[in-house]
């Protein structure tokens, strides 16, 4: 019982790091984090002056200490204030955590990576991390209370579960681990916790095909996105994907409509970030926790509001 | 004033490609004492030694130095040509010029060259302080204890027996019979492997010479080569052995609530908490497994058992279904078991390997019961194993098992368990791999061909497909064996599996690459095999720490010499042999299990042996009695005797074993090791610190 | 896409050794490794990476296994202007599979760091680095409509409405390598 | 010997283990510098703190002791005894003004002749890193 | 005839004289046999000029005590030296350097620093530090002998016929030592005077000389902690006694009177170095943890091991 008190003291708090496809693409998905954090009693910092990652594409590409730097000093913004940072972008999370596994490695990048900083009268002593929503809402908040803050119910709904590739891999990296990075549990189990089935597939871990390979061939990145939607149709038949991803997000939203604009697919199944969802199932505003999407989501969501009233 | 020769070995090309012989020469021709300098192609050859001898029978030199290889190979062989060319063997001393220089500095030779010089001094300053010793002899116990009846050990305990050696045979299951026991056929020649095994665990278990002790481990061991004292627990079998006749009536009463996994069938199928190992079993004994047992009569041994209404006590059935009175729990039993004390001059360990369990690949989707190791598969095709040798999914092995036992009490039933059609075997599955293991197993190349083999003659419908990352088939008759599985059409892939994933219908997604077509591959198959890794048993390393022997790198036993002591150990007496040492097959167990055999027999034979003197002595003069020596000695090897009314310490020649521990500590320097007396090192540290400069003596 | 061109049928290994020996300051795979595959050379082919990878599956050449044995035989001229590095989505399966703890992924971000060297770069990528030094975004949109839709004021809290930590930020660019290179115009 | 300072390392390795790892680091053509010669004795339990004084005081840059690892000693427990001395001996160089960098005590069993160069090129370095011993008379 | 006899203090504090005199009616008794020709200011008031002039080797035996610390030691050792046909260490200072010789762990800065500056009950305004040379009045030139930079042993300034332990000798000792030196009864040159056996060979408490066998020491307690039992050996209680490595011709007067030995008596035959021998035994009866435990206990170990002997250790100082 004592225990128990002393966890509840501890009150939960986070540097939410948008990233640059939330901020600008889908602010939906950064408003559903800001209505539901507070009302699962866990208080978001803005992290004011945060930047991109820096994303694969940019830095990474170019040099490891020019990565870590740029990731530092978005790290440090949360490390001055003794917080960790969540995000709900996978390559975000993979960024800064790779980018942090880095430095903390390796002290010749860390001490270079401070030389830059000092320059801004910022340092990055390697204490603030990066957490993900999924592990956030998985393990600081926990399913019960993730259950108990529901107003509505996705009984008799299946999702298709993307966790995404930055969600477990490299496992070395990352704060928060699966049991079983091949075979991925949490967010099928957040997504129980909403009262949905949320089945195996055969294809769960497949990458959705966003990001470098999206924005360098998108034809091909077309062939992963359909590969995987082919299986989740016709495995589990899902009424809903969801996601803890921003990238898979947009992939799976986007290149859908395509596919079937193309005729390459006929069927259509909304796509959600989990934080959506939950935000759905919390009560709050479907326009502002999920209004922005390619894939039509108004079905689904009508479904929720009136079937699923506890 | 000692003459000293200095013998220096060009070892071919070995040494002289590095050192520049004749430099090393003319210093150390200046160097104090040294009266002769020679060099040689090969000083360990017979006309190499012949130089040394001449030498010495001249009267040349009292004192040999030899600049070659390590002295850990050498060192003897040199020391015998000194004793027969009449000089004490013990006026001998090694430069270290080869393994500790030539190689390690190859492609920096005038560094090499120098450092040479600095070893060859430091050799020629310890020699100068050299004494003359005389080899001791202990009384060698012609007994042998073989750890581990598998292959290897039968084999090993067989051949000491037969030589007239009483040997004791210790196992640490139920039966001996190891992992060979568990596997179906055997390559290259597919023999069935309970047809070759069976007869030899028999004739073990009968030889007059043998003492099996099976159900036991090894708990500690004490003493030096010739006369080991080693404790054996042997382990409660909550069955009397002596009535037990292996009938079998109790395994089949045992409840289906006390039920575990089956060792034997690798987890495939259950055993009961007692049981027989298995139907081959030598000795075929039950035991009762007391975490499995569920006390189902509510009475433990040596408790009273509870009555029925009308006072009748109740008793469990395997109690009850005994027709010896061998399972009767009326007796309390020692849950430790006994401990027996045994009398060895040699120690044999054969204690085998176990196979890497399948839940550390999770990237092979470990939780399908579809994914199995290749033991499993060994088990799935066996006709002992739990389907009879019937190939069905082993997600099906349960319905199998209602069925046979619906046939069994005479029920009419069908068998509704799915047959595979595609079976994929995976290579390299913790071998290889820098997380688990960078050895090679090296059978599993060959046992996967084998298994695909079996299948694909017994069921030609069957596709099968073989994972490689390169075909290792180095072995008589092994590359034959494997064209002879090409043409019988089974598909090989160069390339690893990245991943398996499994399907809804519990079959599975193989996603694979096969560098011939230089693309990632992909197939569904109902069955995939992982050639997981052979790796040291867990309580090996314990073994070899109680035996006072090394363990390598990757956890098996450390040989005392790859080539040339391949089956020694860097314990006088003790013997390794079978996969205790590394991974190898059943031809190369059984020639190391021999091997082993006659090095202990070769040892053992003469009765008595000869030992270095090289240990420690005490000078009652110098010693003042402070008592500080005898605590720290790891053999108790040091006692006090009285001298003109004082008591002083005295090391017991026959125990010491010359680690020189308590020269080190004693205050007032009264103990020698003779051979690293304190003068010797301190000479050789000296001449080293000083680059080459002798200090006067 | 012509991703083969510049490779020939036959790969001459002989005149690929000469030329990293005579033209090249240094061994591709020391860049490499120096560039961050530190394991590189730990590499036995053995194609587990590639079995998994999207990359392979979709159709690239120079996937990670054939590129990281591009790179031990030598080779670089051949790679210099193929996107299959540039396509590398970063997934890390192949790290965390690899046997040997190659990390294939490293290799390719490496690959792409040796192309920047050379300036075998991808405008889109370019794009990307001067979107985040001017806005602190590689990704960025002026309309703001997304925003306001969702109830949102119409700029996040980043570096989009922080001049002083956009400063910050370009300060620590200016300072990277990628300042060496010049790719990008910084005032 | 060449104008230039090098360092003179001296190794006292336990014929079981390290003098085993140097033999194997040898025979596996693992180079570490040439600085570095050793001294066997039966067991790092033999060792002497004089040895390692005597040594320093005539010259040598660097001392290391090399024993099996602990639990695996081939006498049982002389690499204890080892550490034991080797503590208080070092502890007492620090004291004394030496450097502690310039003694050291490593674990490297018979197996490990990679670990034996690579511990000797670090120690090498380390050794170039802090110059001439002072001592050197 | 009388042998003519000097005894000369160096750097000491006179004890070894005392234990000279402590043997009151016997040293009576010698003294018939011998004649002090110079013992300042003590018994003969000579001065170092009437010393100088004396013939070389017209002193049969010269004994010093206390280390070499200031030029005028070193010089009043080597006329002694001169003037002296056996010159005997005597106890531990003139052996070893003893107790003076640890502060060979600082330079003479440092020791000036702290005796005229730093120590409480220094009142220094002026910062006045001796001179070996100054003028008074404008007149007098007055000279101090120069402070040397480090402590030596007698034998690192002069060449040494004999050596005694102990600080200060024992006075059973010192008679055998007289005797020994009237009836000229003298072992070779160069050696100790002693019986070469250990404080522990006439200890009543080591447990050896009771039959029993001494155990692995499982603590360490200073002297300050605890009671130790009278009867138990002091090492085995946890009690840093030295005495299996130094020499007991004391006859373990400490350790009877529960005070553990540090070593004055200098180290057993054969051993060169009194810290590294003490080390190698002591380490190897403590266990693991108890060794951690002395290093925590003992801030300095150098002062520990080498208590008497820090200027004759292989590594002699702090560099």
């Amino acid at each position: 019982m004592i225990s128990e008190t002393v966890k509840e003291e501890k009150k939960l708090k986070f540097g939410l790091f948008l990233g640059c496809n939330i901020s600008f693409n889908r602010p939906d998905v950064e408003q559903a984090m800001r209505k539901i954090f507070p009302a699962l009693g866990v208080e978001i910092d803005d992290l004011v002056g945060q930047s991109c990652c820096p994303t694969w594409g940019t830095m990474p590409s170019i040099d490891i200490v020019g990565w870590c730097a740029v990731a530092a000093r978005n790290l440090a913004l949360g490390e001055e204030k003794g917080i960790d940072l969540m995000t709900a972008c996978n390559s975000c999370y993979g960024s800064l955590n790779e980018a942090r596994h880095k430095m903390l490695k390796n002290p010749e990048i860390m001490s270079k990576v401070n030389e830059i900083l000092a320059k801004i009268g910022k340092k990055y002593e390697g204490r603030a991390k990066c957490r993900h929503v999924a592990w956030v809402l998985y393990k600081d908040v926990g399913l019960e209370k993730i259950k108990e803050s529901i107003k509505y119910s996705l009984d008799g709904i299946t999702v298709a579960v993307q966790p995404g590739c930055h969600f477990l891999w490299p496992s070395e990296v990352y704060p928060d681990k699966e049991e079983d990075p091949f075979n991925p549990k949490v967010l099928r189990e957040l997504c129980k916790a909403l009262g949905a089935e949320a089945p195996y597939y055969t294809k769960l871990i497949d990458c959705c095909g966003m990001g470098a390979l999206r924005s360098t061939d998108p034809e091909k990145s077309f062939i992963l996105v359909r590969e995987k939607l082919e299986c989740i149709k016709e495995e589990i038949d899902a009424d809903l994907i969801v996601t803890t991803c921003s990238s898979c997000l947009i992939q799976l939203d986007d290149a859908q409509e395509k596919l079937r604009k193309e005729g390459k697919i006929n069927f259509s199944i909304p796509v959600l970030h989990y934080v959506q969802l939950l935000a759905i199932c919390m009560g709050f505003d479907p326009q502002q926790v999920a209004g922005i999407c390619v894939t039509p989501r108004d079905e689904i969501i009508k479904r929720v509001l009136e079937g699923g009233k506890r | 004033m000692p003459k000293i020769g200095v013998y220096i070995c060009h070892c071919g090309e070995n040494i002289a490609g590095a050192v520049n012989i004749e430099e090393v020469k003319k210093f150390v021709e200046k160097l104090p004492d040294v009266v002769v300098v020679r060099d040689y192609l090969f000083m360990c050859s017979d006309p190499g030694q012949e130089i040394i001898k001449e030498d010495i029978r001249k009267g040349l030199v009292d004192r040999v130095v030899v600049a070659a290889c390590t002295p850990r190979t050498h060192e003897p062989i040199f020391r015998k040509a000194c004793e027969d060319a009449g000089l004490n063997k013990y006026y001998f001393e090694m430069a270290n010029i080869r393994d500790q220089c030539s190689w390690a500095h190859w492609h920096e030779k005038e560094k090499a060259t120098q450092k040479a010089k600095q070893l060859i001094a430091a050799a020629v300053a310890k020699a100068r302080l050299l004494e003359p010793l005389e080899d001791r002899y202990v009384e060698l116990n012609k007994n042998v204890m073989v750890v581990g009846g598998g292959i290897a050990g039968i084999f090993a305990a067989l051949d000491l027996a037969n030589a007239g050696f009483k040997v004791y045979l210790v196992e640490k299951s139920p039966s001996i019979g190891g992992n060979m026991a568990k596997l179906d056929k055997t390559f290259p020649t597919n023999d069935c492997s309970a047809c070759i095994l069976t007869p030899l665990m028999v004739e073990v278990a009968n030889h007059p010479n043998v003492e099996l002790l099976t159900y036991s481990e090894v708990e500690a061991v004490e003493g030096t080569v010739g006369n080991f004292r080693v404790k054996v627990r042997k382990k409660q079998t909550y069955v009397d052995w002596e009535k037990c006749t292996g009938c079998g009536a109790c395994v089949n009463v045992c409840p289906p609530k006390a039920r575990v996994p089956d060792e034997f069938n690798e987890g495939l199928s259950l055993r009961g908490a007692i049981y027989i190992q298995f139907p081959q079993a030598v000795p075929k004994k039950a035991v009762i497994d007391p975490d499995a047992c569920i006390s189902c009569s509510g009475r433990w041994f040596g408790e009273e058992p509870r009555r029925t209404k009308d006072g009748k006590p109740i008793l469990a059935p395997c109690e009850k279904v005994c027709p010896t009175g061998a399972c009767s729990r009326d007796e309390p039993r020692d849950p430790n078991g006994e401990i027996i004390e045994l009398n060895v001059g040699s120690i044999i360990v054969a204690t085998g390997y176990r196979v890497m369990d399948k839940k550390y690949f999770k990237e092979f989707a470990p939780d399908s019961p579809n994914v199995i190791t290749a033991l499993q598969m060994e088990r799935l095709i066996s006709a002992t194993g739990p389907t009879e040798g019937k190939l069905i999914v082993p997600s099906d092995i349960p319905k199998y098992l209602d069925w046979k036992k619906k046939v069994e009490k005479g029920k009419e039933a069908k068998l509704e368990a799915r047959k595979p059609h595609v079976i994929t075997f995976v290579s390299c599955v913790g071998s290889r791999d820098e997380r688990y293991h960078t050895y090679c197993s090296k059978v599993c190349c060959m046992y996967m061909l084998k298994q695909a083999m079996l299948l694909k003659e017994k069921y030609p419908d069957l596709d099968i497909y073989i994972f490689f990352i390169d075909v290792r088939t180095p072995g008589k008759d092994f590359d034959e064996y494997y064209m002879r599985c090409r043409k019988l059409g089974i598909k090989i892939i160069k390339g690893k599996v990245g991943g398996v994933q499994r399907l809804p219908d519990e079959r599975l997604l193989v996603r694979g690459y096969d560098a011939d077509l230089g693309k990632p591959v992909e197939l569904i198959s109902d069955i995939v095999v992982l050639a997981t890794a052979i790796e040291p048993n867990t309580d090996l390393k314990d073994l070899a720490r109680k035996l006072g022997i090394n363990v390598g790198a990757e956890g098996f036993l450390r040989e005392r010499h790859t080539k040339l002591y391949p089956v020694d150990t860097m314990t006088e007496g003790i013997f390794i042999c079978g996969c205790a040492q590394g991974p190898k097959d059943i031809p190369d167990s059984v020639a190391q299990a021999k091997a082993a055999a006659s090095s202990a027999m070769s040892l053992l034979a003469p009765g008595k042996m000869r030992v270095e003197p090289l240990i420690s002595e005490v000078n009652p003069e110098k010693c003042t009695g402070c008592g500080i020596c005898a605590p720290l000695c790891p053999y108790g090897a040091i006692e006090y005797v009285e001298v003109d009314g004082k008591r002083r310490a005295k090391v017991n020649e026959a125990k010491c074993k010359g680690c020189g521990v308590c020269a080190a500590a004693c205050p007032s320097k009264a103990i020698t090791l003779h051979g690293f007396t304190y003068e010797q090192v301190l000479a050789q540290i000296k001449t080293i610190a000083r680059k080459g400069i002798i200090e006067e003596v | 896409m012509e991703i083969t061109e510049g490779v020939p049928p036959v790969i001459n290994l002989t005149e690929v050794a000469e030329r990293e020996k005579e033209e090249f300051e240094k061994k591709v795979s020391e860049l490499i490794i120096e560039f961050g595959a530190e394991n590189l050379l730990a590499c036995m082919q053995c194609g587990a990476c590639a079995s998994i990878c999207p990359l392979a599956r979709v159709g690239f050449e120079w996937y990670n296994k054939k590129l990281i044995k591009a790179i031990l035989i030598g080779m670089k001229e051949e790679l210099l202007d193929d996107p299959t590095p540039w396509a590398c989505v970063a997934c890390n399966r192949c790290t965390e599979i690899c046997p040997r703890q190659v990390a294939p992924f490293e290799v390719m971000f490496a690959m792409r760091r040796l192309m920047v060297e050379e300036f075998a770069i991808p405008t889109l990528a370019i794009e990307g680095l001067r979107s985040l030094y001017e806005h602190g975004h590689a990704v960025y949109m002026t309309g703001r409509e997304a925003r306001k839709k969702v109830g949102l004021p119409e700029k996040p809290p980043t570096t989009d409405s922080d001049e002083k930590a956009l400063q910050d930020l370009r300060t620590i660019l200016k300072n990277t390598k990628l300042a060496e290179l010049g790719l990008i115009p910084m005032e | 010997m060449s104008e230039e300072w090098e360092p003179n390392i001296i190794v006292i390795a336990c014929n079981w283990c390290t003098y085993q790892a140097a033999d194997l680091a040898g025979s596996l053509r693992y180079s570490y510098p040439p600085t570095v010669k050793v001294v066997r004795v039966p067991c790092s339990g033999r060792v002497e703190p004089e040895f390692v004084l005597e040594a320093l005081i005539n010259g040598a840059d660097g001392v290391l002791i090399g024993g099996c690892h602990p639990g695996d000693c081939h006498y049982k427990e002389g690499n204890y005894k080892a550490l034991r001395r080797f503590k208080l001996l070092h502890k007492l160089l620090t004291e004394l003004g030496i450097e502690p960098e310039r003694v050291r005590l490593e674990w490297i069993s018979g197996s490990e002749g990679l670990k034996f160069a690579e511990v000797m090129k670090e120690f090498d370095a380390t050794i170039r890193k802090l110059g001439p011993n002072p001592l050197k008379r | 005839m009388a042998l003519k006899f000097a005894f000369y203090l160096a750097a000491g504090c006179a004890g070894c004289e005392m234990a000279l005199v402590d043997l009151a009616d016997r040293l009576v008794d010698a003294l018939g046999e011998l004649e002090v020709v110079f013992w300042a200011p003590t018994v003969a008031d000579i001065k170092y000029k009437d010393l100088e002039a004396m013939p070389d080797k017209s002193i049969d035996i010269a004994l010093v005590d206390g280390a070499i610390r200031l030029s005028e030691q070193e010089h009043i050792v080597k006329v002694l030296r001169q003037k002296a046909k056996i010159l005997v260490a005597f106890g531990a200072c003139a052996a070893m350097g003893g107790i003076p010789g640890l502060a060979n762990m600082h330079t003479k800065d440092e020791i000036f620093e702290t005796v005229y500056f730093k120590t409480y009950s220094t009142d220094n305004p002026d910062g006045v530090v001796p001179q070996t040379k100054c003028v008074v009045d404008g007149k007098y030139e007055l000279t101090l002998p120069e402070f040397w930079n480090e402590v030596k042993a007698l034998h690192q300034v002069v060449d040494v016929d004999y050596f005694v332990g102990g600080c200060p000798p024992h006075h059973e000792h010192v008679a055998k030592i007289v005797e020994a030196i009237v009836s000229g009864n003298l072992p070779p040159k160069g050696s100790w005077i002693t019986d070469g056996k250990s404080v522990c060979d006439v200890c009543p408490r080591n447990p050896a000389n009771k039959g029993k066998t001494r155990e692995i020491v499982k603590e360490v307690k200073r002297t300050i902690e605890g009671i130790p039992d009278e009867e138990k050996c002091l090492l085995q209680q946890g009690y840093l006694c030295f005495g299996p490595v130094t020499q007991g011709d004391c006859g373990a007067s400490c350790p009877k009177v529960n005070i553990p030995c540090r070593g004055c008596g200098g180290p057993l035959p054969g051993v060169k170095d009194f810290g590294a021998r003490a080390i190698a035994s002591l380490a190897s009866i403590l266990d693991d943890s108890t060794v951690d435990q002395l290093m925590e206990k003992y801030p300095s170990l150098a002062k520990l091991f080498y208590r008497y002997s820090l200027p004759v250790a292989t590594i002699n100082k702090r560099r």
